[in-house]
């Protein structure tokens, strides 16, 4: 990272961004109570994203990490994201009898 | 043998060193808080090697059990947990490590050109973290066994077992994050570690095969770690993550863990592709045929294998549409293996070959990769899938490519690195004899499975109808002469340490960094630190192939150390 | 039935999957054949010491053959695929004229009772050339249907119902097998498959002493359980009339409308409070703890029985 | 103190730079662990989502978004920690990681208070009065339990790392300004953060609103 840097700087730095995750948490908080329906959750999750890239970035500090780290970090977002989306695959075109649903169609007259 | 070492030595002579990693120390503790990554490599392989024998002894119990069709050696629930038995110690505490952490371990930094991997403490945790999790689960084992089977599927492994689930499934999951450690170390070896001059595409093929499957390593491990952690907690504290009463649902549990064990496979699987093109390349005095196309190929392989878990649940009830787009990416995953054999096949032309018994191993595994792999094709298929899902067919499937292949690429490696190690021949004619056994008694073992799973034999049986007890009968003869075929090197190569010739630093007159020390090597390595200069298996000019001039002690062979510095 | 090397191929499935399998055994033959007769060939053409000349493989040349065989074995899997994926996808759907037969699965054995009430036990007669449609439920864990003449397999996994289908072409009994590993006696968990003439199966069914309907059972229930207590006319408590209830829109009251399917029935009878109909007292008990998996359905078929009486289609 | 560079590496920026590469593997592992968890966590709410929503509505909002505020800022004070030690000012190094291990501590005391509330309130699975009586809400509340607990277990590791790294800085146990050792610790202290930071709206914001 930049040489020699005095406290105060990287106390201040740390604080902005600090001051910035609060605010981001704040709104996220309150947006959790807005009426907006099933925006809620997309709404939350790119909150979420929004922090969880600030501490990424600045205090990870991922921009001065080696290009191998930024694959590594990466990969293991992308990972989540192919598990998640393949098994959604399944899940979500799934048309799924509730237990017990044949006997009553094997009853009929 | 003896006109081998007419040929010229491909690494000149570099200096001495005073003393041997062996000779840095010989009490206990020398050995069990060592840093020394050729140490952990034998320390790793006397762990996998009882862990090999007790897997071995319980498949050997299955096998006389099933010469009856009645359930008469055993008790039910007594099979039950012999194959879970097998199934878990053989998965995790022999296929998963085998490779990576013996050869990867031992072979990888020298032929990089380093002295050490990147983290040797951790290293030295790895091993530990991989023997506490064998002994947890041994010890499940001793105080009454686990009758899962090694998927541990729910909602049987959380509501319904009587056995010591939680301690097996908490013995893998410690394992698991020696393997993640592992992967992890091998990594950055590869990345940071290398020697000047070797650049990413003059690794050889094993080092990127190790690569490779570190990546799957670190990226697919932990989806086993909370896979199995659910199911552990789900039995300690009732958290019904799946349990169907409270809406659970099971297939969200074979999501997680396929995710982790499909990759699984390539673990296993990658590292012997590795062992394997380091011998074809030796042995036919041959450049590896398309290199680049072997690298893309091996990283392929590493990265598709995770998107194709789902042909294991064609029958589980996932949707249709999901089945249509893994049975396609599973095709798909097919194309760079079936590269690779065809380059191994092409690498044979032109060729000096001589038949070592690590070449003959090395043989025996493209065949018998050619047939699991085919076999894989019949799996991706969904109709074939129905019908021969949870039947001996899948069972001699990936027996195939995990005891067919992969574990005779183990045992090609092991011939191929011992005199490396050990700095010691082992007898020639004895271990071509067991290779040829192992070859012979592995297929006539699993073929018949390929029928029986055909005919319609479930896995997982402990009793079966009478009219394929001759199938059975079969396999078990075959599964005698495998498993007298496991014991003959144990004998041979135990002895070679007392009484093997000497070997010399290249006895194969191989072009691998990890040729160019001393056999044995000294603790850290390499004397001099190696540069590299040329690609990976100079056994002849880059662009010309070996005519009759090789035979009289060609001018071109490797120049590798020429410009020592 | 079976003999050593060939299994009985006694349904409309099994003939597609012989002839894809024959597919792709020959295939793989081929590709052995080729491996084997490459590395044979090269081993001894080129072992060490003999004097045939090594050609050079011109660079050019040798990319040729790679991106051949490289497209070659894509082009393979896409035709495999494309094979496959055609049988699926046709075999997807049951015609409508399928008889439909309940199968339940339990540690350890198979139930299955037919459209008339006739139950069995480890053992399925179903009549030739007729669609059979399954609908699979498993009590305990998960179980998987697996019949090897018919090539076919489902699993049966708790707390849904799966469901499958075959038309039996040949007559003659045949294994049934629990595919997937479900407990101590897994092995003991096989019953048999009996395919007759349609004739014989009907006098096979007429000599069967009939079962109770699920109708029939879940009437015994519903007063023997304590419902009528309650739901029966004339009752003192305060208790929606259930006549016609199945398939109707009921208004909730928390100001839903649902409709009144099967899994809202079942789930009303489970946990009574979570949707409680718009203008009564939450007071119903929850049953949960007391009915079975199969006496719920049974009730759930005699509501809907009792709106199917009233013209309604659900 | 030692000397920083440590076998096999021949100078101490390349063992800085296996540091920070070895750590950054390790996270993508983490991240698969934890997103083991949230694609279970994905897939039932695709299958319960108002069962979700209900479930999500008991869980503590006040003392989850109190404890995500602690963590923010506990993430704060460990990147002042290790930017002040690769500037070389070791009292802000101590001063950062002290308040780190205090926040640390903080979170975990809220948190058990809110496990304590959590069980008062039946709020369990197989709880004899669970508050929501529909499919998938025990599931909900199990995820909810797994999650947190993971997390606490990883954040509980952290703390011990802490503690002994402010001790190791203080004593001048290690070359803490050349190592990559307080980076590497700052890593892992952020993903914990990360972690949370997206449980929170997956456990706490739910169900609020319509």
């Amino acid at each position: 990272m930049s040489g020699r840097e005095t406290p105060a700087r990287l106390w201040r730095r740390s604080a902005l961004v600090w001051l910035a995750l609060s605010l981001l948490l704040a709104t996220t908080l309150g947006g959790a109570y807005l009426p907006i329906g099933v925006w809620k959750l997309p709404l939350a999750l790119t909150i979420a994203a929004a922090k969880a890239g600030l501490v990424i970035a600045i205090f990870m500090g991922l921009g001065q990490a080696g290009g191998a780290a930024r694959i590594a970090g990466l990969c293991g977002v992308l990972w989540v994201l192919l598990l998640l989306s393949l098994s959604m695959t399944d899940q979500t075109t799934r048309q799924q009898l509730p237990p017990g649903f044949g006997e009553d169609r094997a009853g009929q007259p | 043998m003896t006109d081998i070492a007419a040929l010229p030595e491909p690494h000149p002579a570099t200096p001495r060193p005073t003393r041997s990693y062996l000779g840095a120390g010989s009490d206990l503790r020398s050995w069990l808080l060592t840093t020394d990554h050729k140490r952990i490599a034998i320390l790793y392989a006397l762990t996998l090697t009882l862990f090999f024998f007790i897997g071995g002894a319980a498949a050997t119990l299955i096998r006389i059990e099933l010469i009856t069709p009645a359930g008469d050696l055993v008790s039910a629930d007594s099979y039950n947990k012999l194959f879970t038995l097998h199934g878990v110690i053989m998965v995790w505490f022999f296929l998963v490590p085998a490779i990576p952490t013996t050869f990867g371990n031992f072979i990888l930094p020298m032929a990089v050109g380093a002295s050490d991997v990147a983290f040797p403490r951790l290293n030295l945790l790895s091993w530990y973290l991989t023997v506490a999790g064998g002994l947890l689960a041994l010890v499940s084992l001793l105080v009454g066994g686990v009758d899962t089977g090694w998927t541990f599927y729910t909602p049987y492994s959380t509501l319904y077992s009587n056995s010591y689930v939680t301690l097996a499934a908490a013995g893998v999951f410690v394992a698991g994050f020696g393997t993640i450690a592992t992967g992890v170390n091998m990594i950055v070896t590869v990345h940071v570690l290398r020697a000047r001059g070797m650049r990413w595409m003059r690794l050889p093929l094993f080092v990127w095969s190790i690569y490779a499957t570190s990546i799957i390593m670190v990226l697919a491990t932990p989806a086993l770690a909370v896979a199995l952690l659910m199911i552990v907690v789900d039995r300690l504290f009732g958290l019904s993550l799946f349990d169907p009463d409270q809406g659970g649902d099971p297939i969200i549990f074979q999501h997680v863990f396929w995710f982790y064990s499909h990759p699984a496979v390539y673990i296993m699987i990658l590292p012997g592709m590795g062992v394997v093109t380091e011998i074809i390349t030796c042995f036919a005095r041959r450049r590896v045929f398309g290199y680049e196309a072997m690298v893309f190929a091996i990283l392929g392989i590493a990265i598709f294998s995770f998107f194709v878990w789902g042909h294991h649940m064609f029958v589980s009830g996932q949707s249709a549409w999901a089945s249509l787009v893994f049975s396609i990416l599973s095709f798909v995953v097919a194309v760079p293996s079936a590269i690779k054999v065809f380059n191994w096949s092409a690498t044979l032309y032109g060729g000096h070959i001589t038949f070592e018994a690590s070449m003959l191993y090395a043989l025996g595994f493209l065949g018998l990769f050619t047939l699991g792999g085919l076999t894989g094709l019949f799996l991706a298929s969904i109709p074939i899938d129905v019908h021969v899902h949870d039947t001996y067919f899948v069972v001699a499937h990936f027996h195939y490519i995990m005891v067919g292949a992969m574990v005779t690429a183990f045992f090609g490696g092991l011939h191929f690195w011992w005199p490396k190690v050990t700095g010691r021949h082992y007898s020639e004619p004895w271990a071509r004899l067991a290779a040829i056994l192992m070859f012979v008694g592995f297929n006539f073992t699993f073929f018949p499975q390929f029928i029986l799973g055909y005919l319609g034999m479930p896995r997982r049986y402990h009793s079966y109808p009478p009219e394929f007890q001759i199938w059975h009968v079969l396999s078990s003869a075959g599964a005698v002469i495998l498993a007298l075929a496991y014991l003959v090197p144990l004998v041979y190569l135990t002895l070679s340490l007392r009484y093997g010739r000497r070997a010399g630093d290249n006895p194969w007159h191989a072009s691998g960094l990890e040729w160019a020390t001393t056999s044995p090597p000294p603790r850290d390595n390499f004397v001099i630190p190696p540069t590299v200069d040329t690609d990976p298996y100079a056994y002849h000019a880059a662009h010309e192939e070996p005519s009759e001039r090789d035979e009289s002690g060609g001018d071109h062979q490797s120049s590798r150390k020429d410009e020592m510095p | 039935m079976n003999s050593i090397l060939s299994l009985a191929q006694a349904s409309e499935n099994a003939r597609s999957f012989d002839t894809l399998l024959l597919v792709l055994v020959l295939f793989s033959l081929a590709i052995v054949t080729l491996v084997g007769t490459l590395v044979l060939v090269f081993s001894i053409r080129y072992r060490k010491g003999s004097k045939v000349t090594r050609h050079r493989v011109p660079r050019l040349l040798s990319h040729q053959i790679e991106w051949g065989w490289t497209s070659a074995t894509v082009f393979v899997a896409l035709f495999f695929f494309w094979g496959a994926a055609s049988i699926m996808v046709r075999q997807l759907d049951p015609p409508p004229d399928a008889m439909e037969i309940h199968v339940e699965a339990k540690q350890w054995m198979w139930k299955a009772r037919h459209p008339n009430g006739t139950r069995e036990i480890n053992a399925l007669h179903v009549p030739m050339g007729q669609p059979v449609k399954l609908y699979l439920d498993s009590q305990d864990v998960i179980h998987s249907f697996f019949v090897p003449a018919f090539r076919l397999k489902q699993d049966v996994v708790p707390g849904r119902t799966a469901t499958t289908w075959f038309t039996a072409t040949e007559p003659g009994t045949y294994h049934l097998f629990c595919a997937e590993f479900c407990g101590t006696s897994h092995s003991q968990m096989t019953g048999e498959i009996v395919v007759m003439e349609p004739e014989d199966f009907s006098a096979w069914l007429a000599n069967r002493p009939e079962g109770d309907t699920l109708v029939a059972e879940g009437r015994k229930l519903f007063t023997t359980a304590g419902c009528s207590g309650c739901h029966a006319e004339g009752s003192d408590v305060h208790a929606p009339d259930l006549n016609g209830v199945a398939g109707r829109r009921v208004a909730l009251a928390d100001g839903r409308v649902v409709t009144a399917d099967d899994a809202y029935l079942r789930d009303s009878i489970l946990l009574p409070a979570r949707d409680v109909v718009a203008g009564y007292a939450p007071i119903m008990p929850d049953f949960g703890g007391i009915l079975e998996t199969g006496e719920v359905t049974a009730l759930v078929a005699y509501l809907r029985s009792l709106g199917t009486q009233e013209g309604e289609t659900p | 103190m030692t000397e920083a560079r440590h076998d096999p590496f021949h100078d101490i920026a390349r063992q800085r730079h296996a540091a920070e590469l070895g750590l950054w593997v390790f996270l993508a592992s983490e991240l698969v662990f934890f997103g083991g968890l949230f694609v279970t966590y994905g897939l039932y709410r695709y299958a319960y989502p108002s069962a979700f929503e209900a479930a999500g509505a008991e869980t503590a909002i006040w003392l989850g978004t109190i404890n995500t505020a602690i963590l923010l800022t506990s993430s704060a004070t460990m990147a002042a920690a290790v930017w002040a030690g690769e500037a070389g000012h070791k009292r802000h190094v101590l001063i950062g990681l002290a308040l780190t291990a205090l926040l640390g501590l903080t979170f975990m005391g809220v948190k058990g208070v809110e496990y304590y509330k959590d069980i008062s309130e039946s709020l369990y699975p197989g709880a004899a009065d669970f508050p929501v009586d529909m499919p998938g809400a025990q599931v909900f509340v199990g995820l909810y339990w797994a999650m947190t607990g993971v997390h606490a277990v990883h954040l509980s590791i952290g703390l011990v790392a802490v503690a002994i790294t402010l001790w190791r800085v203080r004593a001048e146990r290690f070359d803490w300004q050349n190592t990559a050792l307080l980076h590497v610790l700052g890593l892992y202290w952020h993903l914990i953060d990360l972690i949370w930071i997206v449980l929170y709206p997956l456990l706490y914001l739910m169900g609020r609103s319509l």
